[in-house]
């Protein structure tokens, strides 16, 4: 796995975010006030949001069309992804060069141009100025001077990567390509749901979370707490911690990868530890839990593709989490569900039930939203307080189980260094 | 009947003003006791509103008008519908909290033998220990209710909520 | 009237439909009319719509959950309540604030002779100098209607709000 | 009728129990239609809720309470009605928004012949991309109806709201 | 009375508040900034309410049975008090030792035990963590390392002492004892209210003030209001300045304590003074303004416990003001009323209407929370500027009257100490 | 023009204030930071707001008789507006001396003096305190030492200006007077609305806009914007680049003067760089775009009158607009429409009317609203960018035509230089 430095792309740092210090105990710690402060809040944005890294922006099964257009966010940054005359998908940012008025201002649509509202300077879908009326001025007065130069002036415009149907941008110029910046054991995973094939939009489901961001992207890195805590997981097989998993850091920590095997609802040694399973709780509709075998290897899968998504694959329901933090303590969580243009009709109507896994009202989400919330309380105003992840040992090396927290402690050690701690 | 409804109404059979009437205060009632089952978190309650082979959506207005298959929460069939009542027992972990529905302007949009189509606006206000009681989903109601030996039921509901994101979870349906 | 609310109601001479409905409209104009005079601020008004013999509470639901006696705002007995109006005129000082009601989701629970129970979800929206407006209580009426020659008065009604804590103050009843 | 509602009515001819519930009814429609229509942000149809010689106002409960002249929305006479809902469609920029009408205790309080004059309270929920859902306005209707041969119109409506400033900008007629 | 040293308990302080200068004037000015600085908030919950002091918690009425729990705060931390196997209580922080979640999600109820529902870490009613599921992994593979130590990771145990009922906490371990933190004046006034016998919860109110904490905790010692804004006060004659009144501040000033005498309505030269008396005003239902005289003194009693409580008797209504500060500009005040055991059916229908007086929606308190959002609002944006207290003079010593500011002197010279300001 | 040394107020600034660098263009670009930054916006409301600049407070009509008030606000401190016994007109800070409450709760009204609450002290409508209730005790105890200076403890007093009927008001007692603050061209513009005449209030509108305050002040010093956005203006003539227009710094540049002609309906050579003109588009009642002629010289006029108020003149509505900043990220724009004691019925019919273009559902003002919405929505989180403002050329001289950013290049160099950047 290639180690890809994260330069510090901020020349000032927030006083507070300098001061603090990390547990002597290292990346098995982890200190509450990296949840709270809002100046690391600050530095993150632009260390990791800003700064050498990919970062999901959308499908591009959602701009199919020249013009097509989709508003999106890396960090707490909005950006415009859209489709060009060529099909080749262009993302800028979205604040005019002339006073920073977002110039686009619906979610989605089709385009010819971006017109600022405010003075209507004009850009190309690639962002580049090509209007500035009355630049000449009205009735022989005034207009722009001579020496300004139009084509310094376009919209901020972002590095971008279409990989087999999922795009990702980034602010820095000197990213490294995205094959490098996954590595290639998540870049096999990102194929394995992205296998050039076309995609087609399910939809959307938004949620807001009172937590630190990273606490969303933890859980994802945390197999330990699924067959724990989500009893509905755990009743139906769906993950468990009695099935084939592997636990898997990569580039330094920052991506993870989290696989297991829906293995169906039964009862074995490991079961009396989940004392959430309820072998006596079954279903109606059998369907929500029985997914369509569509992947050969019949794995279950979780990835954290640092910073910016999970991508999810459980049942038959795939989806993307776009994680859009809004400050210290609150993350937005913007899902997309797809599927296959070759979907056959009965595979996009589980696709569709097994959603209900999933998102705001997931029969597991749910228990994440709602514990990821009282962790936030737990972390605020106990910045002399820590987290322990010992699971599974306190080194930093892939596993191929899910009893444990490899994968966090992996992030943190990656995350303490490139935030300088 | 106010013109506007009437124009909207595709009825082979329009009803006069007075059955119209007489139609709008049963779906009221309807409306009002959906309501109440979920405020009192009442889901076996809530399963009983629905016929055999309904479809509950609660779905964002951005997947409804962009005719987006996916409902953040989706039952295609009872048995969907039961298990969610189920789930919600018995496997969901969440915080306490109680739920208040307001319901304004009710509508019939149109009436074909048993089947009605209506909509309705619903506010939903929460509140939570320590915290102040919001407004966690604001939308609109469309909806295919039949008449059946039991009453009126929901052929098919869809709530459609306005909130561009929902608050934390939606654990209690709308 | 839908099985879920016949279930409930305890009345030995049970109201056909038409009856209930009756009833249900009588009642709503009385709960329309008391919101009315708290959002007027016309606390002299207010206490016409109480027995001589009657019961006002505003009580959280928390302590009403657990049976606790306390009341945010307790008035036992006609005269409570017309020193309650009389005090809000003349000693109470607080800041000047507008205050909107809005009711949905009448039910009645029980009837006997002329004493009716029946619940309402309220809502109400405050207004300040300087200040957005917001949600100050959200919560149920939980009454005992009864009727008398001057029309139906209540005898007992509880404003049992969900908040878990006032907004400041409660000045206006709810 | 409630007295109180009695008290207020000025009628020569006053109506009965039955009639002023039948008005009642009548008007709610007109109300209902109307906050619809504004939901929809189908600014054509408001214009025709409307009589030729109307005059409806956006006002402040300051200025209304003040007896200001100046509204913050003001048509005097279809004519600007109908400019202001030309406008909105044609030159307004604005960013794309949701609304949601609740409405909640409608009062007649004067009836002399085919001239009406009601009231009710509305609460205005707006929803926003990337924003929370939020109350934008709260307040009264206060209203003169006149009978038409086109049924009940609006000869004066003034939608006073309580809240002490506008968030942002006032769009969508209220 | 003792002078108990309230030590630094934080190494690091914020920037903000470390170059604030009081007025030269010392005790007889407050800056408003002790209102609106955050930093200065932060302090106060670590050095008041984090630090040696005892905190007011929970009445044991509350939590009669074993495994019965209540939830409470201590500042802005969140405790969660339970009554133990043996019937003695515990009081732990809700903070789960694993990732932080909240342990305790409800507010009251029994439980044998506490699992956090993340992970499911178990804890005994005492905190000490019993049970941390997959311990020794699932199916030989993962779990803890073999130096995990469970006895060093339970929920964070506080000092605790019962007080004829009324229950304390401390965060502190090197906390004086109860009985040397309130002294023997206030003390005694605690044990006249909590004289041994069984209690009897009526219920709770709670309310949000946007205030500072200071400013509610100030309102209670400060007697001087009370004759002038109340008016249902001064014509029913509950607290008046013409009454046979103290003003008594304890352990360098943080308590108080603050008495009268209830004579009943009446006219008099000093009333000539309280422009809001009201003598035409007379109640339809006496029984309101008729205490039952429950207490041989006949007195009236105001208690300041610092930092977290307002002890209240007036008339027969009896109630512990628990405060909760939120920011440096909201607090939260929740009242637990409460009578006797032994109370007559009439005395406690009394203590039910006077309890009409006070809480949110109080004869009485309506005026105090309406003017203490009005003192908020003048404190903000005017950090130049300052408070003065000077009624009854410049000095902390105990008076016996109440046309005085003395406690809120005596307050601001122990605050300013205790702060380092 | 006079050079008027604006003074730095207050001793201590705001650390991240401090550190800031403006861009090394100069005037001609904006860094977004000073629309985020709170310690900027701290600073500002010392440095103007509270510092030597006058500020509109009232129109006199709005407080005819003596002990009418009005509250109003100056930045964030709020004050009240009184006319006294002798019809002069007191501006006086509302906290007050005790303890910091709001002496005034109603936001108009009549008194004889003002009566706090809280404990009543009572001042007169000059603010002196002229009475401190149980100021000798009660019953020969308490009461306010001996040295007690009444006279030290009024409220704050503002100076007074009252130019023609409109009221204007400043805490610096060192303020130069109202002519010299604002320079011969604006007075003679500001007495052009305010002749002396009496005045008639029409009423208010009040508004939030979720940007920085000086968005706001920008877009009224933006001719620029004017003729391309406001399709309503544009299409009707009310406001066009081909129309006789002027644009005016004023004061080194803090206030600006912006004066245009309406030419009514009309296609020119210009009109193709004005995209929304309407051409088609025809109104149903054309009073509202039709002004009766009031004023002689036929003129439009906006003018930023810093940093309080833009004085706007457009068809026949006439209003103030009061700018009340209320954090770096919002501003309330709250409107005062008025008219004249002599107005005809048919011109008071068209101020109504024409009074729909303005305000928060005004025709031409919504686009305004929502373009500086989304403004602040691009200069969020966007500290490293920065605006450029260089229609019209790079310097600050006065223009004659609209097609010029020059206002708002001289309030920036004014800006720069007062801010200490
Ligand atoms: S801000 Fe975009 S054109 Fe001026
Ligand atoms: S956070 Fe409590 S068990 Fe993991
Ligand atoms: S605060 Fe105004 S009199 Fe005390
Ligand atoms: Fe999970
Ligand atoms: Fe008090
Ligand atoms: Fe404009």
């Amino acid at each position: 796995m290639a180690s890809i430095p994260l330069q510090q792309t901020e020349s000032r740092e927030a006083g507070e975010a300098a001061e603090r210090r990390w547990p002597e105990e290292g990346h098995t710690r982890i200190p509450y006030w990296v949840y709270t402060d809002e100046s690391i809040f600050k530095k993150e944005m632009q260390r990791f949001f800003h700064g050498p890294t990919w970062n999901y922006v959308a499908l591009d099964c959602e701009v199919p069309n020249p013009g097509d257009f989709k508003r999106s966010w890396i960090g707490n940054s909005q950006v415009v992804v859209v489709r060009d005359k060529d099909g080749s998908i262009n993302v800028v940012e979205n604040r005019c060069a002339h006073k920073g008025a977002l110039v686009c201002w619906k979610n989605k649509g089709n385009a010819k141009d971006f017109t600022c509202p405010y003075h209507q300077w004009n850009y190309d879908l690639k962002g580049n100025l090509q209007g500035v009326p009355l630049k000449r001025g009205a009735l022989g007065q005034g207009g722009m001077p001579k020496d300004f130069d139009q084509k310094k002036w376009g919209l901020r415009k972002l590095q971008v990567t279409n990989r087999g149907g999922s795009i990702w941008a980034s602010f820095d110029p000197e990213v490294p390509d995205f094959e490098t910046y996954c590595g290639p054991e998540m870049l096999s995973y990102v194929d394995r749901l992205f296998p050039g094939k076309g995609l087609r939009l399910l939809g959307y489901s938004r949620q807001i979370i009172p937590c630190n961001w990273k606490m969303y992207f933890e859980n994802l890195k945390d197999p330990y707490h699924a067959t724990l805590l989500h009893a509905f997981f755990i009743t139906f097989g769906l993950w468990r911690a009695d099935s084939k998993s592997e636990s898997i850091p990569c580039s330094d920590g920052r991506h993870g990868i989290m696989v297991s095997r829906n293995e169906g609802k039964k009862t074995t040694e490991a079961t009396k530890d989940m004392s959430r399973f309820k072998g006596e709780f079954d279903l109606e509709d059998k369907d929500t839990v029985t997914p369509f075998p569509e992947f050969p290897d019949r794995k279950v899968v979780g990835l954290t593709l640092f910073p910016s998504v999970v991508l999810q694959q459980q049942a038959n329901t795939l989806g993307m989490r776009h994680i859009i933090p809004l400050s210290a303590k609150e993350v937005e969580v913007s899902w997309t569900f797809f599927g296959y243009e070759d979907d056959t009709p009965e595979l996009a109507r589980l696709r569709l039930r097994h959603s209900n896994l999933m998102g705001p009202a997931g029969f597991v989400s749910i228990d994440d939203s709602e514990v990821l919330t009282q962790c936030q309380f737990g972390a605020n105003g106990a910045e002399d307080s820590m987290a322990v992840i010992e699971m599974g040992g306190k080194d930093t090396e892939p596993q191929d189980h899910m009893v444990t927290e490899v994968l966090i402690r992996s992030f943190y050690r990656f995350y303490k260094e490139a935030m300088g701690f | 009947m106010p013109a506007e409804t009437a124009a909207k109404m595709e009825s082979g059979e329009a009803l006069d003003r007075t059955e119209l009437r007489a139609l709008k205060q049963d779906l009221w009632e309807l409306y009002e006791d959906y309501a109440q089952a979920c405020d009192r978190q009442d889901f076996q309650a809530w399963t009983t509103f629905f016929t055999q082979d309904c479809e509950y959506k609660a779905i964002s207005r951005e997947n409804f008008d962009e005719a987006l298959p996916h409902a953040t929460l989706y039952c295609d069939g009872l048995g969907m519908v039961k298990d969610r009542a189920m789930a919600l027992r018995e496997t969901a972990v969440y915080e306490p909290r109680h739920l208040r529905h307001f319901l304004s302007g009710l509508r019939v949009t149109s009436v074909a033998g048993d089947s009605i189509e209506s909509e309705a606006n619903f506010l939903v206000v929460e509140s939570m220990s320590g915290r102040e009681s919001r407004i966690v989903f604001v939308g609109t109601y469309v909806d295919r209710v039949v008449r059946t030996p039991q009453g009126l039921k929901f052929q098919s509901r869809q709530a459609v909520f306005d909130n561009y994101r929902v608050l934390v979870s939606l654990v209690v349906p709308i």
